[in-house]
């Protein structure tokens, strides 16, 4: 394939995360090598990092959450969306078991001390957003950041927090071994759809205007083989999806992994595509959350671009 | 406690013909002491070889000799602060093992603690020891005193000229009166004056205590004057005693006055002839061989 | 009254030393409003210094802001206290035992190469969510910094010295309080100064890396919704922290090391 | 051949000492494998000691792993090397030019306070995501630790043995090589031994932060997918690796540092 | 160049009178000296008061006086390492601002490098002045051995017993041949033999290159045997000169034979009852009042 720059840099905030577990699969799959890409794939200890290394122009294109394009537009940095891999966030919120006899509702939520990925993160805001809904107010929890991996983990262990609102694998594994019980879920649809009235966009690939500009082709490139990816996880079980990915991913313990593939394989977007009232709803979250999107005037048809998407429903089988 | 001890060998000087019957504050037996030079060529310097000697109780033993002899190493070995490569030292008959803690040493160098005034080095020792803070400071003030010192007491080690640090140093090593006393050049920094008046201080105090003193000088009319016997340590390397000489002068000394004596003339006129050959070995070894 | 001077350079007023470091400042500040003006500096990394001063004083206005910087103080004083603590205690130690220092040397030097980020998890599992896993974070960077130089300041101690204090008759423990440790103080304070510096490193990360509070805390929060002016913000009063802080160990320092000679003191001293 | 001995203490024959390394380090596993045996501490958080030795071996014996190792190594001595000598520059401008001392001083100290961990982005943009990121925040890591041992061993150099070398006719230049620098080595040396381990976590942060390779990109990977052996056995490779670093700095040192008496040296030197 | 410095103020003792008339080494003027003594309490100590003195061109002076009395002091000042409170220095007619580049000094003080061998630190200054190694290694190497330091090059200071150390500092201050040499008590760690070659070496270098020598000793029979002029500084505090003896002895001297002649001991008995009146008040003073 003739594309204008075959050397892409990706950059990735936690790429063992199940989050973005299509970019894996169409790495390892060798689809990026078979439309003339050399991605090299940064990894970073989150989203925001990843984001900047985007915005600094260290990296070309970033898969991410679609919540940046929105943020970045209201900052006058503006992101395009080219392919959705994820529609629903993913994230979901489970209670301690020692807390469970005594919560009925949200509201019980008050005076808890709830775990999240870092403050300011969607994992915070999904909380906070659920906790909105139900007539609490943000600040009658404590949020306390306790990463993404094993800290996560020991944090609700060790009784340290009360409620934790993280992704996979921490709370398949949580589940797993019985420490929560989970009470809302944007891993399902049905799930998501409680939480926010619809489906949300989670991972994206996303990059500037003027990269997709410059490099038609090449943006092109990068979503056929990612479309490929996707349409590989629909057609094959989680435990094939396990073995595909690294070994050193399943932390040693390959059953865990492959339930928390399992839990998620909802999530992965069958095909790619954008879902206008599904971006709707992350602005909606966002601009209770986020001042300075609520204080802009937000664009979403600028936020995403749908015809690389479309071009690979033709061409990618 | 003080036995003597008993030597089968033979040796150039023999101290112990002096003082074999009387009680032994220090003997040195057949010590010999190399120092390693050039790191790690194993190469090795012999400053001193086959040292015999002893210092009796209550005696008052000098040593002389040219520059680089190994006096200093003589001394260290006795304060228990060098071990000797061959040979053995014993403190009343003990061997030593570590820093000696019957001796009193004032070193050749600078030793004081800088960040002490002259009246907390003065009375370290006695703090050391348990000794309460009130007395030891009204101990120290005293020794201040007659070191001629007083009014300087809060001075700091660099505030004070190289005399008066020297001065603070005596009166750190007198003021706990230990059974032996060591003294690497007390008052090589002093004027003649000055110097004067702290021998016969220490010639007083000597007499008063009767303590053990190994003493090392430059000043062969210092030595003589506060002798009871005096060593002349050959010019280096492999460095041993090559003459020892009593001193039969009547005491109570003032140091001033018996150098104008006739037996002092005569003895230093004797000393000095031995002394200058060796010098001249060690410097003409140097400077052509 | 003019005292013996030892060297044409050296003191300045302090009116003109105050001028001189302001001028240092509003230079930096121009620097860099100039630079975010002309585009050299993109303002979604960098904001701009007239924002960051004016977010800082209005949040210097709210209590909010001081019930994060009492816990991050906390954090940081005692991850330097015990850091200080254990440096010094090990340094002594391993300074004065040479096969204790000689069998851990490399275990020490090992354990100082760890990066304490991924120890994180680590320490939060071990001493919770609160204030202990940031102290303990602190205390790990602290402590080798001291230790290092404690240990090497006892290997500096002047034999001279060290032998007339064992002839006066010093126990271990009365060489370690009479002369190891004066001679070694002005290697503790040294090593201080960096201590500071880096105690607060350690708390301000450790909330970065997982807390409800604390300046580290409201840094990662800001930087979760990429404002920048609140990040910029948080570093600058994190900033007038430490100073004050470093200024309490240097009067520290100046109250234990009167018995110096100043820097080309007297030429007859040993 | 005995040499005159100094101290009753000090030296244990290599193989004493060799063996009582290896029973600190038996120590320390037997410890660590009862801990996890005994449910002390949880094998999902602490792995267990066979485990992590078995996985450092056999990923020893993959290619894979040196790449990364050499990454990491490249990061980690460019950090070291930036570092020591940008310490060592600005220790002797500041430690000899009072008034800049005094002018900069709050300035040392307040960039000294910054939490890395959140400039990293700011070094990520400037310096792309390549191994210079990583270099750069090891660099600010190395550069205080040596900075203030280099500042402080210049106040520390003797006033009379300066004294002398004016009225010799040293020239500024001159005082510097044949002076200053000599004295303050050691003050240098000990400041290497901390900045070794710094160098190190400074590249493993950042390749923690953001990276494509390197031990830490290795470490964050394992740590996502709660594969504890694979962090620990990354430390470990990390460990031996410093030891190694830190072998040569001692090395070097004894090669500089010839001149010394030993501990407990000759007591008429002044 | 050299130039005469008119004074008129009249001090007590009138150096001038002596060397007014050829040309002017170095010239004290009313030299105050006032040390700070307790940080910050504002208390200073006087050591030296209104100093006038004068060290013609090719001058040999010596000061001798008390311990304590302020000599280092002095000649501190007239090296530059230190700033007069009152009155000012000059050397050939130039105030002294910084090192005094003209002169030489060998502190009392040990002051060679420690990191640097015995060769190393002979031939420090010269490769200072640029001097290419091997020229330098040669005249280096040559100073070892008039010192008698021959096949001690290459060990370091700690290595080398305290009259070693000595000596290597003056080689290392003479090796330079500076126009004005400032000597404190190089001599005082020396044995007596070696101090006589030493003292001989030294006159010997002066008489051949005529340099201005100000030299301070303890050894009132060490500083009439060298000098053409011999200052009596009074005890301290406030120390001034209050004595001035040229020596009018013949030269080539050898130190000493010239100590044998009648003239010498007259010279010597004159000087003697005058610093010893000195030191008995310093010594009185500090003991007693
Ligand atoms: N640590 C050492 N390493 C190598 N040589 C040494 C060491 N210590 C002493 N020496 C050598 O041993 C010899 C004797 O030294 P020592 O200091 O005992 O002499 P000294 O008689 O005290 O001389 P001085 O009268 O000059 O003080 C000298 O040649 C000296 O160089
Ligand atoms: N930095 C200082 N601070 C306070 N007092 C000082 C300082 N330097 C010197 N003095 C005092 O000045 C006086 C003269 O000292 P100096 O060293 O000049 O004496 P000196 O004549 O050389 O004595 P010595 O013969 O013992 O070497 C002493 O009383 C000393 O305490
Ligand atoms: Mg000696
Ligand atoms: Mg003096």
């Amino acid at each position: 394939a003739d594309v204008e720059k075959p050397d892409i840099k990706l950059s990735v905030g936690g790429k063992a995360l199940l989050y973005y577990l299509p970019l894996t699969v169409t790495e390892k799959l060798g689809y990026f090598k078979d439309a003339g890409l050399n991605v090299e794939i940064s990894d970073f200890a989150g989203g925001s990092q990843s984001l900047q290394a985007q915005i600094g122009g260290s990296v070309d294109v970033t898969t991410g959450s679609y919540e940046h394009t929105i943020q970045m537009q209201a900052q006058g940095k503006p992101l395009v969306a080219v392919v959705d891999l994820g529609r629903y966030p993913g994230i979901a919120l489970g209670i301690a078991n020692s807390r469970v006899a005594s919560y009925k509702s949200i509201k019980d939520l008050k005076g808890m001390r709830i775990g999240v990925t870092a403050p300011g993160s969607s994992t915070n805001f999904m909380v906070s957003y659920l906790m909105i809904k139900a007539g609490l107010k943000p600040e009658d929890a404590s949020f306390i950041g306790v990463g993404g991996g094993a800290s996560a983990v020991a944090a609700m262990r060790h009784g340290q927090i009360d409620a934790i609102s993280n992704t996979d694998p921490v709370m398949s594994e949580l589940e797993t071994a019985g420490d929560i019980q989970v009470i809302a879920d944007s891993r399902t649809a049905e799930g998501t759809n409680q939480i926010y009235g619809g489906p949300s966009p989670a991972a994206v690939l996303y990059m500037r205007p003027s990269f997709i500009q410059a490099n038609p082709k090449t943006t092109q490139a990068l979503v056929d083989a990612l479309v490929r990816g996707l349409h590989w996880v629909q057609s094959h079980s989680p435990e094939q999806i396990a073995d595909l990915m690294p070994p050193e991913y399943q932390g040693g313990n390959k059953t865990l992994y492959t339930t928390a593939i399992k839990k998620s394989l909802a999530i992965y977007s069958p095909d790619g595509k954008f879902d206008p009232a599904a971006c709707a709803n992350t602005l909606k979250v966002l601009q209770v959350f986020d001042d300075k999107v609520k204080a802009a005037s937000i664009d979403l048809s600028k936020t995403y671009d749908e015809t690389f998407v479309d071009q690979a429903q033709k061409s990618v089988k | 406690m003080p036995q003597p001890i008993g030597m089968s060998d033979a040796s150039l000087a023999e101290p112990r013909a002096v003082a074999a019957a009387a009680p032994v504050a220090l003997s040195f037996d057949r010590v010999t002491c190399r120092f390693p030079t050039r790191q790690g060529r194993g190469e090795s310097y012999v400053a001193l070889r086959d040292i015999s000697l002893t210092v009796g109780d209550g005696e008052f033993v000098s040593i002389v000799g040219p520059t680089g002899s190994g006096k200093s190493t003589l001394l260290n070995l006795a304060a228990g602060l060098l071990r000797p490569s061959e040979g053995r030292v014993t403190a009343f008959g003990q061997p030593i093992d570590g820093p000696n803690r019957r001796a009193g040493y004032l070193s050749q160098a600078d030793a004081l603690f800088p960040w002490a005034t002259a009246l907390d080095n003065v009375t370290a020792g006695l703090r050391f020891r348990g000794v309460s803070p009130a007395e030891a400071k009204a101990r120290g003030e005293d020794w201040l005193v007659r070191t001629g010192l007083r009014g300087f007491g809060d001075r700091y080690p660099h505030q004070m000229s190289g005399g008066m640090r020297k001065r603070v140093a005596l009166a750190q090593t007198l003021i706990l009166d230990p059974d032996i006393i060591l003294m690497d050049e007390p008052f090589s920094a002093l004027d003649i004056q000055t110097r004067q008046l702290m021998e016969n201080e220490l010639l007083e105090l000597w007499a008063a205590r009767r303590r053990s003193v190994l003493f090392i000088t430059h000043d062969l009319e210092e030595a003589i004057s506060l002798s009871d016997r005096v060593l002349l340590l050959s010019a280096g390397p492999a460095a041993h005693v090559i003459g020892e000489y009593p001193i039969d002068l009547p005491r109570p000394r003032d140091v001033a006055e018996i150098r104008l004596t006739p037996a002092f003339l005569d003895l230093h006129r004797r000393i000095w002839a031995d002394l200058k050959a060796q010098v001249m070995t060690a410097y003409g070894q140097a400077r052509h061989g | 009254m003019a005292e013996p001077q030892r060297k044409p350079t050296g003191g300045v007023s302090r009116l003109t030393l105050l001028g001189l470091r302001l001028a240092v400042l509003v230079g930096l500040l121009a620097a860099w409003h100039l630079g975010v003006r002309w585009g050299l500096l993109d303002p979604f990394f960098f904001s701009t210094p007239e924002d960051v001063i004016a977010r800082t004083w209005t949040d210097l206005g709210h209590a909010e802001i001081y019930r994060h910087l009492w816990v991050t103080s906390v954090e940081t004083l005692l991850a330097f206290a015990t850091g200080t603590a254990g440096g010094i205690a090990l340094g002594f130690w391993l300074g004065l035992s040479p096969i204790a220092s000689q069998v851990l040397d490399p275990y020490v030097k090992a354990a100082n190469a760890l990066p304490r980020v991924v120890l994180a998890p680590i320490f939060a599992l071990w001493l919770g969510l609160g204030i202990w896993s940031k102290v303990a974070l602190g205390f790990s960077l602290v402590f080798f910094i001291v230790f290092f130089n404690v240990y090497q300041g006892i290997k500096e101690v002047s034999p001279v010295v060290l032998a007339n204090a064992r002839m006066l008759g010093a126990s271990r423990r009365q060489l370690m309080t009479a002369v190891y440790l004066p001679s070694a103080l002005s290697w503790v304070f040294s090593s201080l100064h960096t201590a500071v510096g880096f105690a607060l490193v350690g708390a301000v990360v450790g909330e970065y890396l997982g807390s409800a509070a604390g300046l580290g805390y409201r840094i990662h929060q800001a930087e979760g919704v990429f404002d920048t002016v609140g990040v910029f913000s948080g570093m600058l009063i994190l900033t007038i922290f430490v100073i004050a802080v470093d200024a309490l160990v240097s009067r520290i320092e100046a109250r234990f090391l009167v018995w110096r000679p100043e820097a080309a003191g007297r030429t007859d001293a040993a």
